[in-house]
């Protein structure tokens, strides 16, 4: 059953909230990163150039995506 | 979720405001668990009918354009509204390729985009008066839900 | 973008729609260009302004709820209205820890957030009529514009 829905999955059945949840990690590693490098935080539109997304929609990653208490667990893993 | 659950947005008619309705529609959609093509699906639809409404309707000058959108089930219905000139012939509007300003070079698919990537289109509009594109969609139901 | 831009949403007051309002208003300041700890700030704001219509203003029945959001300069003024039940001591209400709802373990400490989060906060309501809670916040200057 696994591999009937990844071969789902994979064939145009990818679901919005998985790619939002993957968008959300990658905005919040970026974030260290640029963060690191600027020695501040960056802005929204900084992650965006950064990162080839729209400010608005890294605005949408964020909110379906993974709370970030829980990321540390998640990247981690 | 048994009875429907709507949404109304307005804004300010301004380019940078496209980006917005988008994701205020998707936002909004998300809450159907759509795929990624059918929201990419979605999102290009009410681009096209918000760039009309600027660049037609209001012809980029300030104006207001509301965005609604009705759940009922798994089919969302979209309405992109403004209150700007209006359109003089619907039929010839909707040809493929046809477009009233060929020096911007617009392509003239926009209502061929949404007639595409939407189940249903509707166009109602009073020349002078502006307006109303009504969009249906069917999300697909979750394969867990199945 | 000298003028002032604003957009305004409503939708039905469930709290499957909180995540829909916090997307559309962090959608909107986007053109302030704030931080990410920024934004966390406003959602943190408008989500307990939102709950607080849903389960007191409407006491969970459906009803519409507003939010609106100004940009003037680098200052968003945000509204949040609901046509609920209002609140008949608003001095009582805004105290820290105070809640008319204690069985529903509330912490009581909604408007306490909008004041720690936000450059300002303002509380309209009528009993029986509703309520409108304005909160504004200016962010800083995108550091790349310094
Ligand atoms: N909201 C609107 N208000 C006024 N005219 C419109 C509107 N939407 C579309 N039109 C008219 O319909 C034509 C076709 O629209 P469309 O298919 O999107 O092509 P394009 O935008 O590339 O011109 C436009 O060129 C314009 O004349
Ligand atoms: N929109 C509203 N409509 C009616 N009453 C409200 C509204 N917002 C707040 N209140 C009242 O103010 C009190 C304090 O609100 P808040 O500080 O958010 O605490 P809590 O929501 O945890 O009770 C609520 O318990 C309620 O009695
Ligand atoms: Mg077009
Ligand atoms: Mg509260």
């Amino acid at each position: 059953i696994g591999e009937i829905k990844r071969f789902l999955r994979d064939d145009g059945m990818i679901k919005v909230s998985r790619t939002l949840k993957e968008l959300s990690i990658k905005i919040h590693q970026t974030r260290e990163v640029l963060e690191s490098q600027l020695h501040r935080p960056p802005t929204l539109q900084e992650l965006s150039d950064e990162m080839g997304v729209s400010p608005e929609e890294i605005t949408l990653a964020l909110e379906s995506g993974v709370p970030v208490e829980s990321l540390y667990t998640t990247i981690h893993e | 979720m048994n009875r429907q659950n709507y949404m109304k947005v307005e804004f300010t008619s301004r380019s940078e405001n496209e980006a917005f309705a988008r994701v205020a529609v998707s936002a909004f959609i998300t809450q159907l668990d759509p795929t990624l093509e059918e929201l990419e699906d979605v999102k290009t639809a009410v681009s096209e009918a918000v760039t009309n409404a600027i660049i037609h309707g209001y012809e980029n000058e300030d104006g207001v354009i509301y965005v609604a959108c009705t759940l009922n089930g798994q089919t969302a219905s979209i309405t992109v509204e403004d209150h700007g000139k209006g359109i003089p012939d619907v039929k010839l509007a909707m040809e493929p390729l046809y477009t009233s300003k060929p020096e911007l070079e617009r392509s003239g698919m926009g209502f061929t985009m949404m007639q595409t990537f939407m189940d249903s289109l509707d166009v109602q509009t009073t020349f002078g008066k502006g307006t109303t594109v009504t969009m249906t969609k069917t999300f697909q139901s979750s394969p867990a839900d199945l």
